[in-house]
């Protein structure tokens, strides 16, 4: 291996195509965005009667930006999307194994069908 | 393997025909059902039935299987053994692996466990079939006895007063579907009776159906099987499958109440100590179960089993003892033979509220209960779960017996 | 540590504007001196090995109280209505007997061996955090003594290992022995944790140059997928326990019924950690017995890459199937069909390791040597284990089965007949390299005709009970139920396998005692394949000199014996010429021992007497892990009189000032124990 | 077979000949250990958080007492959940200081974050002392329990990641701190995100899903 830990790989090397214009203003500009969903978030919450989110379509509309959201920490914030792969395998096992059995058990007590839970 | 390990090679040869005496042993039993009443292998109901036909295949499959490794592996040891004559650096053929056949054996169990699995869930789809014009009971587990209440209405409620509440044994007609539902008023139970169907347990909160239907009446043992505390393996059950015109005239007496005084004395002094004494967490229809309704004392699991019809039953205490039939003096508890566990404990005509015939009734057990239940089953009685030492003088306890003969 | 503490080049450090000479170290509290003698060494050591020793050591202490235990239930169970335990210290005693045998036996003996072994067999010089290592050692001895401590402040636990909810509950057990076992079970997890990312980083990160991953001997395979189930498993325990804990000691209504509880989540919760747990138990034992049969065969593995996948696919696969502990707890039979299925088809992986061993034996030249009959015990009792596992999968039959006698005889014949003999075996196989002299092998085949004997007399009969009804966990049956027989042979064969248990003991002895006049055993005597054979016996304090580079799968054997093209073996190397000799290892680095794991992790069974007794105990025993993860931290990287390796002077300037990677390392033992957060703050 | 035989006969040489210099400096993998182990920890801590949010959505409807609907504050939330986001902005601002050896502003936004992180931590304390007053005692109620114990949970990770970045503030002002550790502030940052991505998940699910 021709990478050794005492290079402890400043992430500036490994991501070389943020590399070439400025990484602060990157992050900066992934904060504002962040941001933005956040008050998207928060309008749901606001007006709850805004077609978009509507009804139950507001769970659905949650859930995707709270995955943008994760993702976007993740992927950047984090340098997932930079490092090497096996840290993403990683990752996804941990967090895949946790969605699938906790979903699995959420199934079995049926708390997704409303009414027959609490 | 020199003369020296002679000894060592005689041990291994002696231990290894014990493992297959053993084996043999227990295949052979496994085909004896003296009477033995928890036993698996004797259905007598649809459901039992159902599963042993399930059962009985996999276990044949699982066989094969066994005995195809285990001859597989003796024959290997045995034909691929090191002899003293072979040249110690002579190599057998180096075989690193054979992709066919490894994945051959990897679809083979496959395949036969796909069979296996579609008639897991062939069966899994008829036991839980609802059956129409089953007679609705819900079981209730409560450290250490099982307390039994029927819809007779169908109105879905248990506690109307076309219903009946009983405790300890389940009476059911034979021939006719029973719908359990188990719940808990504590901690997590389990109910089971082998020879009817697979067990389910009673969780607090929770409501699970479990479908009984006894063949031929008789007497079902059953114990509990989910570890629920202090006396997990005092806590019994019953089922008493009878004919359907005894099952009519059984419900019939289980309606009624006991208002009136009995005639006897002894009897009527053991009714005014169980007022005082017993009467502050048993019920007797007719005698305190408004009371019932606004008791003060702590009870962790609510409510002691319903004396009402104590006499109907056969056991009582969890079915830990029998109520009926004399047992071997110096222990309490059952020491009859096999063959007689499933049928002692016999009411007689003190089923459907005929008389009590008291020559029969096991005044060694009850006495020996009322002096000190925590020694037959232990217990916390001072945290409420559990039946506590009441200090009953020996008058008050005969005379407490004399009473409960005649709740029948 | 080598490998973390090691310095930056000088490309890099150059431009950071800083004068590394002027760089000092963070540390503040001296280092102990490396060594290798005297029972101070032992309480400092981050030596893999010794770390490695100590688990095992101290896993046949606590099998021997489990064993106690378990002789008291099977005298109990003598003859119907048993006189010699109450109730309540009967319950106490199973309880103890399953969570003993479970968390202080079967588990730290598989970590024993993935400790001493695994870096060997990858050719490492120790595992990625050597002092975390120590950490997880004191941990788990801590949580062990812990937990069995409670035998003396008012008894063991009585809610059976699983401790299922309610019954767990303040109301239901008001003695705090379900608090020793939550308290107990939360710190040895503290300690699974910890070593499950430490053994996973170093199978990924330290294995010798070539040693693919698919050139791993098939231990270090095992141990990667029961390090990575560890991993994931033990938060859902902790999960569970906290909430048990805030339940018994706060009040809270997690367990509570009254408040609309539902008693099920803790039993997914516990088995969704639970049958992981079984496949880590059993893993590693595989792996030992995949590494043993080859050698007494010799003959490779057969089917070396589907060996491997069934291990992945029994680690993979062992997530979808813990509802099947739950078939008759009310899940609805939508839940029930689907665990069932699942269930069944893990079988499939099993089968095809057992058929791939068998297939090893096939045409070899076998050796009944102790460790090749263990090995064959455990290829036979674990397919008895697993048929009737099948048969639980079977969901109606299991309906029937569960939560008797057969499940009962099923896990013993997983978990004894599987992972115990396996590691009996690999007692046996690598005691010559672990302590350098070879334990007797009459004594060793005796030992397992005998355990052979009192297994089956033990568990075999209780298959039966179980399918005559006879319930688990119960402390007394009656006459009349048809248990006697079956029971009367199952407390002979208990004591029959005791006296194995303690003929196994009385042969380390033994063995020691006559290994004085024997010549030293050499580096290779049982013609081994894989490369820790390739090292004196016993180990060196240094492990390789030099690693090797490794180019196939059985390096070592291939060092010794050339393969023909058309498969015929011949020796092209006498093995005294391949094997590694002694060195004084002076130009080796290696990690330096400290002070600060047994300090830090003594804090922990304090915050838990704490927890159960008087929450200012809590403060003291806070006090004394933060304390110690600082002194960790602050500790210099290194003791700078040590040897270096002398190779790369550039290496040396600032070898010892490498203190912001010490507080890395202690920052990550910090990560570690935010597990233990709740217990401080909560 | 002469063939074989000398092929292999040249592998059992090849350690005299490998350059083991740097054998034990090397990983396989070339990521570090330490950052190896801390995905790994972070990848466990999926399935800690992950059973914890079970609980709470199993749990959320209480039998009694007050349901969240009645009583979470949704802006005074959004606010600190917005503080928590942007302290992920300040992390890695610090990183990428440390990359560029820029000690000063490393100090400044790894502070910056730790005062973020506590002020999320205050407003945490505020929140909890507010629902106490209107009555959701820890005990209160099986929502009560299931709310407490994951928010809380989470604020301990919180105050352990603040612990961790004052630290390396005082490392950093003590000079201990030299770029070519920059991979250590990486390393606790990835911690902190992590804390703050569970965060954005428990925001969501928790607060805003009604």
């Amino acid at each position: 291996m021709a990478i050794t830990s005492h290079d402890p790989i400043p992430t500036s090397q490994l991501d070389g195509a943020v590399k070439d214009y400025s990484r602060d203003k990157v992050y900066v500009l992934t904060a504002l965005f962040l941001g933005v969903l956040t008050v998207v978030e928060v309008l749901t919450y606001a007006f709850p009667d805004f077609p978009a989110w509507s009804g139950n379509l507001v769970i659905a509309v949650l859930m995707i930006l709270m995955a943008i959201k994760f993702f976007t920490v993740v992927y950047i914030f984090m340098h997932l999307r930079f490092d090497k792969p096996i840290l993403s395998w990683i990752f996804w096992a941990g967090l895949g194994l946790a969605a699938g059995v906790y979903f699995v058990v959420m199934c079995t007590f049926r708390i997704f069908w409303p009414g027959s839970h609490g | 393997m020199s003369r020296r390990s002679l000894g060592l090679r005689i041990f291994g040869a002696a231990v290894f025909a014990i493992i297959v005496a053993l084996f043999a042993a227990l295949i052979y039993g496994a085909f004896q059902n003296n009477g033995k009443p928890l036993d698996t292998f004797v259905p007598n109901g649809p459901s039992s039935q159902e599963i042993q036909n399930l059962v009985i295949p996999v276990f044949a499959i699982a066989g094969v299987v066994f005995v195809g490794v285990m001859g597989a592996v003796l024959l290997i040891t045995w034909k691929f053994r090191t002899k003293t004559s072979d040249d110690p650096e002579a190599f057998p053929e180096q075989i690193h692996g054979r992709t066919g056949l490894e994945i051959g054996w990897t679809i083979l169990p496959a395949l036969i466990l796909a069979g296996v699995a579609v008639g897991t869930v062939a069966t899994i789809i008829n036991l839980n079939k609802k059956v129409d014009g089953a007679i609705e009971v819900q079981v209730a587990g409560q450290q250490w006895w099982w307390q039994y209440k029927y819809d007779l209405n169908g109105d879905g409620n248990f506690d109307g007063p076309e219903d009946i509440t009983t405790a300890t044994e389940m009476v059911v007609p034979a021939g006719r579907a029973i719908q359990v539902t188990t719940t808990s008023n504590d901690v997590i139970h389990s109910f089971w009776i082998p020879g009817l169907n697979g067990k389910k347990d009673a969780v607090p909160g929770l409501r699970s159906p479990l479908k009984l239907e006894a063949n031929d009446p008789g007497v079902y043992r059953g114990q509990c099987t989910e570890y629920c505390g202090l006396s997990h393996a005092n806590m019994r059950m019953l089922v008493r499958a009878v004919t359907p015109s005894e099952y009519e005239s059984w419900v019939a007496n289980q309606l009624k109440g006991h208002a009136a005084d009995p005639t006897d004395a002894k009897a009527l002094a053991g009714k005014t100590t169980w007022k005082s004494l017993c009467a502050q967490c048993h019920v007797i229809k007719g005698v305190n179960d408004e009371k019932m309704k606004t008791a003060t004392v702590p009870l962790t699991s609510g409510v002691a089993p319903d004396l009402t019809h104590l006499m109907t039953r056969g056991t009582f205490a969890g079915s830990i003892l029998n109520l009926y039939d004399p047992v071997d003096p110096n222990d309490p508890s059952v020491t009859l033979p096999a063959s007689d566990v499933a049928a002692a404990g016999d009411p007689g005509a003190a089923l459907t509220g005929g008389t009590v015939d008291t020559s029969r009734v096991n005044r060694v057990s009850l006495e020996a209960w009322l002096r000190n239940p925590a020694a037959i089953k232990p217990n916390y009685a001072q945290g409420g779960r559990g039946m506590p030492n009441l200090g009953l003088t020996e008058v008050q306890i005969d005379e407490l017996v004399a009473y409960l003969e005649t709740l029948n | 540590m080598a490998i973390i503490e090691a310095p930056a080049p000088d490309q890099l450090a150059l431009p950071s504007g800083e004068v590394d000479t002027e760089f000092k170290p963070a540390g503040v509290f001296t280092r102990p001196k490396s060594g290798s003698t005297g029972w101070k060494s032992w309480l400092t050591t981050v030596d893999h090995k010794k770390i490695g020793i100590m688990y095992g050591a101290t896993a046949l202490v606590f099998l021997l109280i489990g064993g106690f235990e378990a002789i008291l239930i099977r005298v109990q169970l003598w003859s119907p209505r048993g006189t010699l335990l109450s109730a309540n210290t009967y319950n106490q005693v199973f309880t103890m007997h399953g969570t003993t045998m479970v968390f202080l036996v079967v588990m730290p003996i598989g970590a024993a061996f993935a400790n001493y072994l695994m870096p060997l067999q990858i050719g490492a010089r120790d595992v990625a955090y050597p002092r975390i290592n120590g950490y997880s050692y004191w941990m788990y001895l801590f949580g062990g003594i812990f937990l069995n401590t409670s035998w003396l402040l008012g008894g063991g636990a009585d809610g059976g290992w699983f401790n299922y909810a309610p019954n767990n509950g303040i109301l239901y057990s008001p003695s705090h022995g379900i608090d020793f076992w939550n308290m107990g079970l939360l710190i040895t997890g503290i300690a699974s944790l910890a070593g499950a990312v430490n053994l996973i980083v170093t199978v990924l990160n330290m294995r010798a140059p070539g040693m693919s991953l698919m050139r791993m001997p098939i231990f270090t395979w095992m141990t990667l997928v029961t390090q990575f189930l560890l991993l994931f498993a033990i938060p859902v325990l902790t999960v569970a326990q906290v909430l048990l804990m805030m339940d018994r000691t706060f009040g809270a209504n997690f367990f509570n019924v009254a408040k609309g509880a539902n008693p099920l989540l803790w039993e997914h919760l516990f088995w969704i950690f639970g049958h992981p747990e079984v496949y880590l138990m059993i893993l590693p034992a595989f792996g030992l017995v995949s590494d043993m049969l080859p050698v007494f065969a010799r003959k490779p593995i057969f089917g070396y890459p589907f060996i491997v996948f069934s291990g992945v696919a029994i680690g993979f696969m062992g997530w979808g199937v813990w509802a099947h502990h739950m078939f008759v707890s009310g899940i609805g039979p939508i839940s029930v069909t689907a665990f069932s299925l699942t269930t069944m088809f893990i079988a499939v992986p099993t089968g095809v390791k057992i058929l791939n061993w068998t297939a090893t034996m096939w045409g070899g030249k076998l050796r009944f040597t102790a460790p090749m009959l263990f090995s064959i015990g455990l290829v036979t009792m674990f397919t008895i284990g697993g048929l009737s596992g099948v048969t639980h999968s079977v969901a109606p039959a299991d309906t029937q089965q569960t939560d008797t006698y057969y499940i009962v005889a099923h896990f013993h014949y997983v978990l004894f007949g599987g992972a115990f003999f396996g590691f009996i075996g690999g007692f046996y196989f690598y005691w010559p390299k672990v302590f350098g002299y070879m334990l007797n092998e009459k004594l060793g085949k005796a030992n397992f005709w005998l355990m052979l004997l009192g297994f089956n007399l033990t568990f075999a009969p209780m298959h039966i009970l179980g399918l005559q009804g006879m319930s688990r966990r119960i402390y007394t049956y009656d006459a009349g139920y048809g248990f006697d027989l079956w029971n009367k042979v199952a407390t002979i064969g208990a004591f029959i396998l005791a006296s194995s248990v303690f003929l196994f003991i009385f042969n380390i002895f033994y063995s020691r005692s006559k290994a004085k006049s024997l010549p030293p055993v050499g580096a290779d005597p049982w013609d081994a394949r894989t490369i820790e054979w390739m090292i004196p016996s016993p180990t060196p304090e240094y492990n390789f000199d030099p690693i090797p580079t490794i180019t196939r799968v059985d390096d070592f054997w291939y060092r010794k014996y050339g393969e023909t093209t058309d498969g015929k073996l011949v020796r092209i190397a006498e093995t005294d010429d391949v094997v590694q000799k002694r060195s004084d290892g002076k130009h080796i680095h290696l990690p330096s021992p400290s002070y600060w794991p047994i300090v830090s992790a003594f804090g922990m069974p304090i915050i838990g007497y704490g927890l159960i007794f008087n929450l200012w105990l809590c403060l003291i025993g806070g006090i004394i892990v933060v304390g110690g993860l600082y002194g960790w931290a602050l500790e210099p990287a290194d003791d700078p009189d040590a040897a270096h390796d002398d190779h790369d002077p550039a290496d040396h300037g600032s070898d010892d000032g490498s203190a912001a990677a010490a507080i890395t390392e202690g920052a990550d033992a910090g990560d570690v124990a935010t597990e233990k957060e709740p217990e401080t703050v909560g | 077979m002469a063939n074989a035989v000398q092929a292999h006969e040249s592998v059992a040489q090849a350690d005299a000949h490998a350059p083991h210099a740097h054998i034990d400096h090397d990983t396989n993998t070339g990521i570090s250990n330490t950052k190896l182990g801390m995905w790994l920890f972070l990848a466990s801590e999926c399935l800690l958080f992950g059973g914890l949010i079970t609980t709470y959505l199993l749990y959320k409807h209480p039998l009694e007492g007050p349901t969240p609907k009645e009583i979470f504050d949704i802006p005074f939330t959004s606010t600190s959940s917005f503080v928590l986001l942007m302290s992920s902005l300040t992390m890695v601002l610090a990183v990428s200081a440390i990359e560029r050896g820029d000690h000063q502003r490393l100090r400044i936004w790894l502070g910056a974050t730790a005062l973020l992180g506590a002020t999320f931590i205050s407003g945490q304390i505020y929140e909890f002392t507010v629902f106490v007053r209107e009555g959701l005692g820890f005990t209160t109620s099986r929502f009560s329990s299931a709310f407490y114990t994951l928010t809380g949970f989470h604020g301990v990770h919180v105050t352990v990641g603040i612990i961790m970045l004052m630290s390396l503030v005082l490392l950093s002002l003590r000079g201990k701190l030299p770029e070519h550790r920059s991979e250590t502030v990486e390393i606790i940052g990835l911690y902190w995100h992590f804390v703050d991505v569970v965060w954005i998940f428990i925001f969501a699910v928790v607060y805003l899903i009604p």
